[in-house]
């Protein structure tokens, strides 16, 4: 009989004690951020979409090789008056839909001291259809105006 | 309503039995998992789980990548504890290759794999109080979550997908203040767990939902092969760490928990009792951290020696290995992943007998599976 | 217990168990100048008509109690190099909680129609396992209560890992 | 407790919440009379009819209609303001902050976005079930709840159907209501609502016996089932040596008092199906248990008929031991409000500290805890009553 209400005082006394903790936090601040107001930010490694600098790339192919998804292509350029290979680049597309953000290919890039296919902060991109996932940067030689790549922001 | 009229075998009277889908799509199989339950009223008669659905072949994936490419594949087993995966992978090669990793690259792994540990076996307290019905708990176990993130995206740059621990080392040595910001997060999780206790673990509706269900006793947990803290739970202190230790685990004291009649509460104590552990790990880590280099030196093309190797570490849901079989390229010839979780998941066709419908979303919950590691 | 004191026990029951033998220096392939490497513990050769009697042995001798199966997988030798005949070998990894000792038994069957009898009666851990190598090779295992496909749906054309699996294009290849 | 230290944000809101309840407390002053003279109804009406002679066939049905919407108005704006209070009550106890943008400060009109999305989703009939019984369902459900509130006393002499077996007809017309669920359980051919129609069938039934069985100690001291009588006889103060120390509610009665709060409370979160007893819509068992299959106006009439019950058993509790609507200096009816929206705010708690029992471990808890503490309770209200 004495157990019983031991019990009963013992359930009732754990019961309250749960509460208190809700209670507790009713009072703290809460911790959520207001995305579009407040944005945390970013650390300094942050792996967010890769960029690519085509001044500084040789067309080494060494990206490509490291990466696990094969999602990086690119063609050397040629010089018009000797048609031989130069290190330059033509063109460099990465396929971001079926990049892994894993960083390798940042690791195997030679380019000193900044890296020519790099990860930056970015991580709000968002896009309509399959095709823009298709980033191309082009270097053409004759043309004089610096050209981007088709739709991504310099950053 | 078109129930399936299925005779009961010995019986004369026509009971009509229910075949029930719990799942794919359902919210407490914690993934693409579906049960097939034949239930006679509430009481289920037999369960048969059905896997697959999130199968992405790592193991054909592996015979065309190379060895340090399969890392980024790691990450996506058991999503989770994606240190655990990686540093399996690293595990193994290195033994492979026969290399010796730096003092200091190993207690940084050690840090880190226990950090991943805790935030895992977090998901696994939060989800586990849902599936009781108590929604508070898993607020307050993401909120905890979200510091170790934040540790781990300032050190390796990603929050989910690390790729952090490389063949023969890590990717890089800590930021600045890193250490004094995990010390800080170790000083907040203590209280933490006083509160987890009083909102949950005493709980007597909790303890009433969880205790004496789904006793899984010694002897068939070790002919299913469980392991890791289900094995645990039915008082078998088998841990890799102590049993096996790899990576310097044997330089730090610890105790491991083991339950006492392993049913649903005492798998749960056992995470509870877990995590704690782990954060008296990671402070004695951050103490003993040498200074020096952290990483081994490793050729660029990694081709290990023809031969095989079972790597296998203590990961937050069981044994993790890899069974690796290389023939001198520089992509392995074979690879099989022991995954915890998939092994796991197959006594639940045992215990589920005789059980309620509430009782399935308990024992699933207390097995505490991940898709990804169970279809790879 | 080491290796050779549980080959000995073996040795004393069964004849034709064989132990296999460390791996040699580099065959043809490029390997890296470090020497093969192989884990430390036991490698077992049995036959495949042997092994569901082996395996109740191993289980029940008291010496031994392998009671825990840690793993179970297949390999496909279908053309590594001249030295490996070509078969589908199945690897058994058993561990004992009472000695602390692991084993591994290798069982080589015929890559044409590789039939092995299962060992759910002895170890239940093996149901899900073989049923993946049922899956993933098109071993057949006698004895097993269903053994279908456990990952890939039911109607899948062929077997996934073995070497000479030809990807049929579907409407996923871009 | 020290008063934790705040952002710009909070005291910023908790000056704006002052605001608010001290222009509540003017307003309601204001209103008090008025809001006395609501009984009267009949009596204004009559003597309007006959100065410009109104024949007086019409007055009774006019007066149903004003009353009948008044109840109506009432029960919506309480709806909307405890769906958007409950959100925000379990965001702070979860650390995070619940709806912030929909109409400005603390996302005041989320409800109302709410209701409006509801109002313009597609009512989806599904294919298996029976049409008839699935419509029918929210409406059973739903209506039982508004008849309640008729004899629900708000404060001195703001009660529509003051009738003299109130609590009576109350419990009557709130059992209905598992009518409601077990159709919607059966009616929407989806075995998993089937299942929570059915659980939620045995639960009512079973909570309804130690619901009525703990407020019999009340009647047997009151001596009469009128909700107003019961009200009147708790107003005042017990006195120890002239100071007025508590009040004379029901819940600081010796024993009886607290034993009959806690069974009437227990038992009222069990027939509301709130944590921790709603196991008829567990979400991690039975997806959404009897109201899986209702999209659009129908889903929106089961949530409306839950917090109507939710606060219909909260204005019992305050009614039957809290002294409904005695209070020193604000007019009764505040202090109904107060006081229900207190008890309210004791289910919300419940809900988010509390998991969830089994189907058959609740079913044990009430035949064999609930059940027979109220036949003691009774026992013991008869002895005291025989001294």
């Amino acid at each position: 009989m004495f157990n019983y209400f031991k019990t009963i005082y013992k359930v009732g006394k754990a019961l309250i004690q749960g509460m208190m903790v809700t209670w507790k936090s009713f009072w703290q601040p809460a911790v959520t951020v207001q995305f579009p107001d407040e944005k945390l930010n970013t650390p300094e490694r942050f792996r967010g979409a890769l960029t690519f600098d085509k001044e500084t790339c040789t067309a080494c192919n060494l990206c490509i090789k490291a990466c696990p998804t094969a999602c990086i292509s690119l063609e050397p350029a040629v010089d018009p008056a000797t048609k031989k290979r130069i290190a330059k680049v033509s063109w460099y597309q990465i396929d971001f839909g079926k990049c892994n953000y894993c960083r390798l290919c940042e690791e195997a890039c030679p380019t000193k001291p900044i890296k020519s296919v790099r990860h930056t902060h970015q991580y709000e991109w968002g896009m309509l259809e399959r095709k823009e996932m298709l980033v191309k940067w082009e270097r053409m030689i004759p043309s004089t105006e610096p050209l981007t790549s088709t739709n991504m922001k310099p950053i | 309503m078109n129930t399936e009229i299925v005779k009961i075998q010995g019986q004369d009277s026509k009971t009509e039995e229910m075949i029930l889908n719990l799942g794919p799509q359902h919210p407490s199989t914690h993934g693409v998992l579906r049960v097939i339950l034949k239930m006679d009223g509430e009481v289920i008669t037999s369960a048969q789980p059905d896997v697959g659905y999130l199968h992405r072949g790592t193991e054909k994936l592996a015979e065309n990548r190379t060895y340090p490419q399969m890392l980024v594949i790691s990450d996506r087993w058991d999503y989770l504890a994606a240190m655990s995966n990686n540093l399996v992978w690293s595990l193994a090669v290195e033994k492979l290759m026969q290399i010796e990793v730096p003092a200091r690259g190993q207690i940084l792994r050690v840090i880190m794999v226990e950090l991943n540990r805790i935030a895992s076996h977090l998901v696994f307290f939060g989800t586990y109080g849902i599936d009781i019905g108590a929604y508070t708990p898993f607020l307050y176990a993401f909120r905890e979550r979200e510091k170790i993130l934040d540790l781990f995206e300032e050190v390796s740059g990603a929050r989910m997908t690390y790729n952090y621990i490389r063949i023969g080392g890590v990717m890089a040595d800590l930021p600045k203040d890193w250490i004094g910001r995990c010390r800080s997060f170790l000083e907040w999780m203590k209280p933490r767990f006083v509160e987890y206790d009083t909102l949950l673990t005493e709980n007597p509706i909790f303890q009433d939902r969880t205790k004496n269900i789904g006793i899984l006793p010694q002897p068939l947990a070790i002919s299913y092969g469980i392991s890791g803290p289900n094995l645990r739970g039915s008082s078998n202190p088998f841990d890799l760490r102590k049993d096996a230790p790899y990576c310097l685990y044997d330089k730090f004291n610890f105790s491991i928990p083991t339950g006492k009649n392993g049913d649903c509460w005492d798998r749960y104590w056992v995470r509870i009792e877990e995590m704690k552990e782990s954060v008296k790990i990671i402070e004695q880590a951050l103490e003993m951290l040498p200074e020096g280099e952290c990483n081994a030196k490793v050729p660029r093309i990694i081709r290990p020696p023809i031969g095989e190797v079972y790597a296998q570490i203590e990961a937050p849901r069981g044994m993790l290995g890899i069974y690796l079989v290389s023939d001198g390229g520089d992509k392995p010839y074979r690879v099989h992943v022991r995954p915890p979780s998939f092994i796991n998941l197959a006594v639940l066709q045992e215990i589920l007998v005789g059980m309620k419908v509430a009782d399935v979303i308990a024992i699933l919950g207390s097995i505490d599976i991940v898709l990804g590691e169970v279809d790879r | 217990m080491t290796p050779q004191e549980i080959f000995s026990i073996i040795q004393a029951q069964y004849k034709n168990i064989t132990e296999i033998p460390y791996p040699q220096g580099p065959h043809a392939a490029p390997a890296h100048e470090g020497k093969p490497y192989r884990d430390a513990h036991l490698y077992l050769q049995c036959p495949s008509e042997l092994w569901l009697e082996f395996a109740n042995f191993l289980k029940n001798e008291e010496k031994l109690s392998f009671d825990y199966l840690t793993f179970v997988t297949a390999l496909d030798y279908a053309k590594i190099n001249p030295q490996e005949p070509i078969r589908i070998e199945i690897v058994y990894h058993l561990y004992s909680f009472k000695h602390r000792h692991t084993l591994v038994v290798k069982i080589s069957l015929n890559r044409e129609n590789p039939i092995l009898s299962s060992v759910i009666q002895v170890w239940k851990a093996s149901d899900w396992q073989e049923r993946e190598v049922y899956d993933m090779f098109g071993v057949k295992f006698e004895g097993h209560p269903n053994c279908s496909r456990i990952l890939m749906w039911e109607g899948f054309p062929g077997w996934p890992l073995r070497k000479d699996y030809a990807h049929i294009p579907d409407r996923y290849d871009d | 407790m020290i008063l934790p230290v705040w952002n710009e944000s909070q005291k910023r809101s908790a000056l704006i919440l002052f605001g608010i309840a001290s222009a509540g407390a003017g307003i309601s002053i204001a209103i008090g009379e008025i809001g006395a003279r609501f009984s009267k109804i009949w009596a204004c009406l009559s003597s309007f009819a006959l100065k410009n002679s109104i024949p007086t066939a019409l007055l009774t049905p006019l007066s149903m209609i004003i009353q009948c919407s008044i109840l109506i108005g009432f029960i919506s704006v309480s709806v909307m303001f405890m769906v958007w209070w409950e959100r925000k009550v379990s965001a702070h106890m979860q650390n995070r902050l619940g709806p912030m943008f929909t109409g400005g400060w603390h996302g005041w009109a989320q409800t109302i976005a709410d209701a409006i999305k509801l109002l313009l989703k597609e009512d989806i009939i599904p294919a298996e079930a029976n049409p008839w019984v699935h419509r029918l369902a929210p409406i059973v459900a739903f209506v039982p709840a508004f008849l309640c509130y008729a004899a629900l006393p708000f404060g001195e002499g703001l009660i529509s159907a003051d009738l003299d077996i109130g609590i009576l007809y109350i419990f009557a017309i709130s059992g209905l209501s598992v009518l409601g669920i077990v159709m919607a359980g059966w009616g929407s051919g989806n075995k998993y609502s089937l299942l929570g129609g059915l659980r939620a069938a045995a639960q009512s039934v079973s909570y309804e016996i130690p619901r009525v069985l703990s407020v019999v100690p009340i009647l047997m001291m009151v001596g009469s089932l009128k909700l107003t009588s019961i009200a009147n006889v708790q107003t005042g103060f017990w006195q120890i040596a002239g100071i007025p120390v508590l009040p004379k509610w029901f819940i600081f009665y010796p024993i009886v008092g607290q034993i009959a709060f806690l069974i009437f409370l227990i038992s009222s979160v069990a027939e509301t199906n709130r944590t921790p007893f709603d196991i008829a819509e567990a979400e991690s068992e039975l997806v959404a248990g009897f109201h899986t299959e209702y999209s659009g106006m129908k889903f929106s009439f089961f949530f409306l008929a839950e917090y109507a019950y939710v606060f219909l058993s909260s204005g019992l509790t305050t009614v039957l031991f809290l002294g409904g609507g005695s209070g020193p200096i604000l007019p009764s009816w505040s202090w109904f409000l107060l006081k229900s929206f207190a008890v309210v705010f004791l289910f919300l708690w419940f809900r988010w500290t509390f998991p969830r029992l089994r189907v058959d471990r609740l079913m044990e808890f009430t035949w064999k805890f609930l059940l027979p503490w109220s036949f003691v309770n009774i026992l013991i209200t008869g002895f005291i009553l025989l001294f």
